[in-house]
């Protein structure tokens, strides 16, 4: 009851500083990987403490699957739109923004997102496949 | 000579950590105490690794008005990739135990090759 | 723009899954598209480096040593043409061979690993950062380990496993080679290494790394102490992904090995300030002798085409050990043959087990009344692996002896022709089994078309490239000429 | 004019290529199919016979270049003398061997004769190929194509024991020739750095004795299609092929192919006088010795007519090694000769063997007495081979072995005529017995003959055969221009 409780205050807090991290990964210590996992541990918490069950209903195995290739598509669509505007792979400074450096800004803002995505989405999966019963 | 064994006290760490991941892998006969034998041994290299980057007085590689020296960042990054690796292994690695678990109903190694030799045995028998 | 080499398998492997959701018969298409447009790619870009020489490309726009490069040159560009043809050839016959022994709800997950596992050889031959090289090492086995846990037997888990417990050793002392190697030197880029390497050859660091990363890749290459892992792992694999280990799997870390001994390191380092090429000479012969011997024990087919694999292992090495002109030549020339010879052999194997489910070679008894075609094909491929001339296996095996000579080593010779004779007697053995006509008359049941295109293109480029060797022959003196750096 | 010179010879094996595809579309009309059989050699023959011509009027070798597998590793072909005469005779006995197949095969009712026919024309493309091959990797890879392309043939029937023949057969050739043929090309490619041969030899004598010595033994037991002692044994296991094989691979096409190249060795890679600087020819002197003595002595104690004649071609191989090893023109010209003569007598007898196979299915000679009455005109033919085996003047063997005589009076070793007389009394000691029994003894059991219809073409070609080792006897001269030295 307590726990429960807890747990449904606590995690919007924990998915907010898990935002916080990823939006401040290129200027301080943090980024997309830390975020998601932190993302993550929120999910695997409201799991832990509610149960297998209602955390599938929460969040499907189609959606983790989908959110987790979702991510990784962002990182390489970021890095392909960079060189359909001109630069190499991931040179984000081409990006079509008003200053290189909002460019840049922005760029690898996009890529922490996706990276974050792709790795909150897959802690979930391996909870899911690591408690499954069978060889499904 | 405790003068070389202690300036050099990173290295025997992650050496010490090493062996015992070593050990685990090798020795243990619990695929999932192997698993965690692997963890400690690549942890092992992690710690080795960013102990490298340490510079003497410098700070974290963060941008800090005070600060003169900063460490080494590139190893700090490449870990962080490491990592990643690891775990992923690491999860590879605990689902095919499942996998196997599910198979055979045991964890221990010596366990599923007498049944692996049995499966071969009848196989034999049947041809 | 070489980046897309690596690109389009990457996306392909993502999309993967979304298109899996559709219809689950979809990725297979999705796979097969994108691994023709890259061998065109693979082709196109080949062709311009034999005429304009080297290219690289600077991740993210930073110039290397500070940005992450990748190069194609003369040398990798002949290991991405065998690479990507095999991949681009085991897709098509995967389709059929896979209805038998997967699940159709897993086929597009395995699509996407086997996409994947693309990505990180891809990314291996391709890359000029050391670091990165671990990175694309670490994919490739990863999905390596998950496709091989597919198989349909439960050998495939505990296969899987072990060799997840030796690559992640293997791939550690990579890293910690790596490590070393960044502390001595600063540079993760390959070339910038070398320049920096120079003056730091007594360095104890330089020497610790040079041995942590060589048995790393050893392991990964499976030489012979450290095989263990190989033959469970290629015969209980899925038939598709069992050929295409065979056929890329160890090529791609035996090109990683040349690229770390004369692209990092230096030729006089490894010759001459340490005896590592000595050493190395010894461990090939007695790879080479040990494979071709474990293999004659074997009943199970897939089994001793694996344990073959290590013997053959072990002429590349051989070549790589003389470090010559000559015998580097046949090294690489060997790299490519045998990624062609090996994965056709391993196409037919799976091919039988697809149509009559029998492994064990003495079950075979008169296979060649059912299935005449891929029986024929089976013998061109021997006699191509016994190194007979006009197969490509001669010209490898040539070069090799032509190579030991060069430098003196005449006891190579009667390895390399007692190893060719072993080869034959396992070989032959089942060639003679399937031609044995006790048993009666019985139907022609071949393989699917979709399967049998593929080993007849494979067994016919044998001959052709064994006749016609001019291609082979000019782009392994390309790549010598990068090894050697003249 | 000049291309064409080039042209011909290299249509010859070509011909024969090409009739696999033709021997295989016309699986189904036997009879379109075996017509296919004898036109493709009667080509041969005649292409032959215009590169004869050709050479006749020039009397110089021809070089073709074909094609570079390796910079140093290139198809090249000669066309000489020697070369003209073993085409010449492969492809003549292959017309009359696939006249006397089909009466053969169809007497058996045996399966499988498409592949037969596919395999026969293979192995005759590879022979011919090594016929004109003009360095040593040529005539490694024919001498390599045409093992593997009898392997099939060997073990036609099938059966435990063919396969297991067919295995020894496999191990012998493939064997010695990876292990000791290709070790001596390659040292000889390492220390001269080129292999065409040459009338000047490749070696030049400034090379170290024991280096020579080391690989001339290994080109001598490395050509194990030679059959010299040890390495013969391959020989009498092929027996268990059907008897047109045995006949025209096992007594003409394979087995001359190994002598063949020991002539190349002998005169074109090493030279008489580099041999006799290091003493090689002792040695191949005292093993083919050896060989046709002992070869001859088991041929005594087979009872298996096939393997009696095997046994009796390993001596009579080692007759024509004799003659390379004692190093004077004489000798060799007797040596080219009995390429002829023993080709021609051999398969009369193989023939023979088969016919009284497909008729009675007789295989041992204990059991052939009385045979002469129901099948006279075989046993008659077997009677000339006997003689001409024997070397008899009149028949065909009496040539090569008047010359190989000259050979011993001109050298120096005088002492073996004495092998010349044992081995031409053992001769007469197992064939004649046969020729005795099968005429004048009484028979012990009634023979019931069968397939008559099948005989006429066999004893057409065997009575061809047996006419052809009596007319070879009167008309040797005409290939002197061929085999002069």
């Amino acid at each position: 009851m307590i726990i429960e409780f807890i747990t449904r205050k606590m995690i919007p807090f924990i998915q907010l500083y898990a935002l916080y991290v990823v939006a401040h990964g290129d200027l301080g210590p943090g980024g997309g990987f830390q975020g998601g996992v932190i993302f993550g541990t929120s999910i695997i918490l409201y799991i832990i403490v509610f149960g297998m069950e209602k955390g599938k209903r929460l969040l499907p195995l189609k959606i983790t699957d989908f959110l987790g290739s979702l991510g990784v598509l962002i990182y390489a669509g970021v890095g392909i739109l960079c060189i359909v505007f001109g630069g190499e792979y991931l040179e984000y400074t081409k990006l079509p923004f008003k200053n290189p450096h909002l460019a840049a800004h922005l760029g690898i803002f996009a890529i922490e997102t996706g990276v974050a995505i792709t790795v909150s989405a897959v802690m979930v999966v391996f909870i899911f496949d690591i408690a499954r019963k069978k060889d499904v | 000579m405790s003068d070389f064994i202690l300036s050099k006290f990173n290295y025997w760490a992650s050496i010490l950590l090493m062996m015992i991941g070593m050990y685990g892998m090798i020795a243990k006969k619990n695929l999932i105490k192997k698993i965690i034998g692997m963890n400690i041994f690549q942890v092992s290299v992690f710690l080795f690794y960013i102990s490298m980057g340490k510079v003497k007085g410098g700070t974290a590689p963060i941008f800090w008005e005070k600060a003169v020296i900063y460490d080494n960042p590139i190893p700090h990054v490449l870990i962080l990739t490491a990592i990643v690796v690891s775990i992923s292994t690491t999860a590879v690695a605990l689902s095919i135990i499942i996998r196997i678990y599910n198979c055979f109903r045991t964890v221990e190694e010596n366990k599923i090759l007498e049944t692996l030799a049995n499966d071969e045995n009848q196989s034999g028998n049947n041809q | 723009m070489i980046v897309y080499i690596i690109l389009i398998p990457l996306v392909t492997a993502i999309i993967i899954p979304l298109f899996g959701f559709i219809n689950k018969k979809l990725p297979f298409y999705v796979t097969l598209l994108s691994a023709f447009t890259n061998f065109i790619l693979v082709i196109r870009t080949a062709k311009k480096i034999f005429s304009y020489g080297t290219e690289r490309y600077f991740f993210g726009g930073f110039e290397a040593p500070f940005g992450i490069e990748y190069v194609v040159d003369g040398l990798n560009s002949i290991i991405l043409i065998i690479i990507s043809f095999m991949f681009f050839i085991i897709t098509v016959y995967s389709k059929r061979s896979l209805e038998k022994e997967i699940e159709n709800r897993r086929l597009p997950l395995f699509y996407a690993l086997y996409t994947l596992f693309y990505t990180g050889i891809l990314g291996i031959v391709i890359t000029g950062d050391i670091f990165n090289l671990y990175v694309f090492i670490e994919i490739a086995s990863l999905s390596s380990y998950t496709l091989i846990a597919m198989g349909q037997k439960r050998n495939a888990l505990m296969a899987s496993y072990n060799y997840l417990i030796l690559g992640t050793i293997g791939a550690t002392f990579i890293l910690i080679g790596i490590g070393y190697l960044f502390m001595a030197t600063g540079s993760l880029n390959m070339a910038d290494i070398k320049l920096r390497i120079v003056p730091l050859y007594h360095s104890k660091m330089v020497r610790t790394a040079f041995a942590f990363l060589t048995l790393g890749l050893m392991l990964k290459l499976a030489l012979f102490p450290l095989h263990v892992w190989l033959p469970n792992a290629y015969s209980y694999a899925p038939s598709a992904m069992g050929a295409l280990l065979a056929a890329t799997g160890t090529k791609v870390s035996a090109y990683a090995l040349i690229r770390i001994l004369y692209s990092v390191f230096t030729i006089e380092f490894d010759m001459k300030i340490i005896p590592f090429n000595q050493i190395f000479l010894l461990i090939s012969l007695v790879a080479i002798l040990a494979g071709s011997t474990l293999a004659l024990a074997q009943t199970n087919l897939k089994k001793m085409l694996a344990y073959s694999s290590i013997g053959q292992i072990g002429y590349i090495t051989l070549g790589i050990s003389l470090s010559n002109a000559t015998s580097l030549q046949g090294s690489v020339l060997h790299i490519f043959n045998h990624s062609l010879m090996k994965g056709g052999l391993f196409l037919i194997a799976g091919g039988i087990f697809y149509k009559l489910n029998i492994e064990n070679i003495y079950d075979m008894k008169g296979i060649s009344k059912r299935m005449p075609y891929s029986m024929a094909f089976f013998v061109i491929l021997t006699l191509s692996m016994i190194g007979m001339p006009f197969t490509v296996g001669f010209l490898s095996k040539w070069y090799l002896i032509l190579g030991a000579i060069e430098v003196g080593r005449y006891f190579v010779i009667p390895i390399i022709v007692i190893s060719s004779l072993l080869s034959l007697i396992y070989l032959w053995r089942l060639v003679e089994i399937s031609f044995n006509s006790d048993v009666d008359k019985k139907e022609i049941s071949e393989m699917p078309v979709s399967m049998m295109v593929p080993v007849i293109i494979i067994s016919l480029l044998t001959v052709f490239l064994g006749v016609f060797s001019d291609i082979p022959i000019s782009l392994s003196r390309e790549a010598v000429k990068i090894i050697l750096g003249s | 004019m000049y291309e064409i010179d080039k042209f011909l010879p290299l249509m010859i094996p070509l011909t024969a290529l090409l009739a696999v595809p033709l021997i295989y579309f016309f699986r189904n009309q036997r009879d379109i199919r075996d017509g296919v059989s004898v036109l493709a050699p009667g080509t041969m023959f005649a292409l032959a016979f215009l590169v004869f011509k050709n050479f006749y009027q020039n009397k110089e070798p021809l070089f073709i270049h074909i094609l570079d597998i390796t910079p140093t590793v290139s198809l090249q072909f000669r066309v000489d003398g020697a070369s003209i005469l073993f085409s010449l005779i492969a492809s003549f006995l292959w017309i009359i061997t696939t006249i006397y197949s089909r009466g053969y095969l169809g007497g058996l009712r045996e399966k499988k004769q498409t592949s037969f026919y596919a395999y026969f024309a293979l192995t005759l493309f590879a022979t011919q190929s090594l016929a004109y091959s003009g360095n040593l990797i040529t005539t490694f890879i024919f001498y390599e194509l045409i093992t593997l392309f009898t392997y099939p043939l060997v073990t036609h029937k099938g059966s435990d024991e063919a396969i297991k023949a067919g295995r020894k057969y496999f191990a012998y050739l493939i064997g010695t020739s990876l292990i000791f043929f290709l070790t001596a090309i390659v040292l000889t490619l390492s220390l001269k750095g080129e292999m065409s041969y040459k009338e000047t030899g490749i070696f030049d004598g400034s090379e170290s004795v024991e280096m020579l010595l080391l690989i001339f033994l290994f080109f001598l037991f490395g050509v194990a299609k030679a059959a010299i002692m040890p390495v013969h044994a391959w020989l009498p296991a092929a027996m268990v092929a059907p008897t047109p094989v045995s006949a025209l691979l096992h007594a003409v096409a394979v087995v001359k192919a190994g002598v063949f190249v020991l002539y190349r060795v002998f005169n074109f890679v090493f030279t008489p006088d580099i041999i006799a600087g290091f003493n090689g020819h002792f040695i191949a002197l005292t093993f083919s010795a050896i060989t046709i003595v002992v070869a001859s002595m088991i041929a005594l104690r087979q009872d298996n007519l096939k393997r009696r004649l095997a046994y009796s071609t390993i001596s009579q191989l080692s007759y024509i090694i004799f003659g390379f090893s004692l190093l004077n023109s004489h000798a060799l010209t007797g040596s080219l000769y009995h390429l002829i003569m023993h080709a021609f007598g051999k398969i009369t007898l193989f023939f023979c063997a088969g016919s009284i196979y497909v008729t009675t299915h007789i295989s041992e000679i204990s059991k052939l007495d009385g045979i002469g009455k129901k099948l006279p005109i075989t046993m008659f033919c077997f009677a000339i081979g006997s003689l001409s085996m024997i070397g008899m003047p009149l028949f065909g063997g009496f040539v090569s072995k008047y010359y190989l005589l000259k050979g011993i009076a001109y050298s120096d070793y005088q002492l073996l005529f004495a092998i010349f007389g044992i081995s031409t009394l053992l001769n007469a000691a197992y064939f004649l017995p046969i020729v005795y029994a099968a005429f004048f003894k009484p028979p012990k059991e009634e023979i019931h003959l069968e397939a008559k219809e099948s005989q006429r073409s066999m004893e057409f070609a065997l009575s061809i055969t047996a006419l052809g080792t009596i007319v070879l006897f009167f008309v040797h001269g005409f290939f002197y221009p061929l085999i002069g030295v």
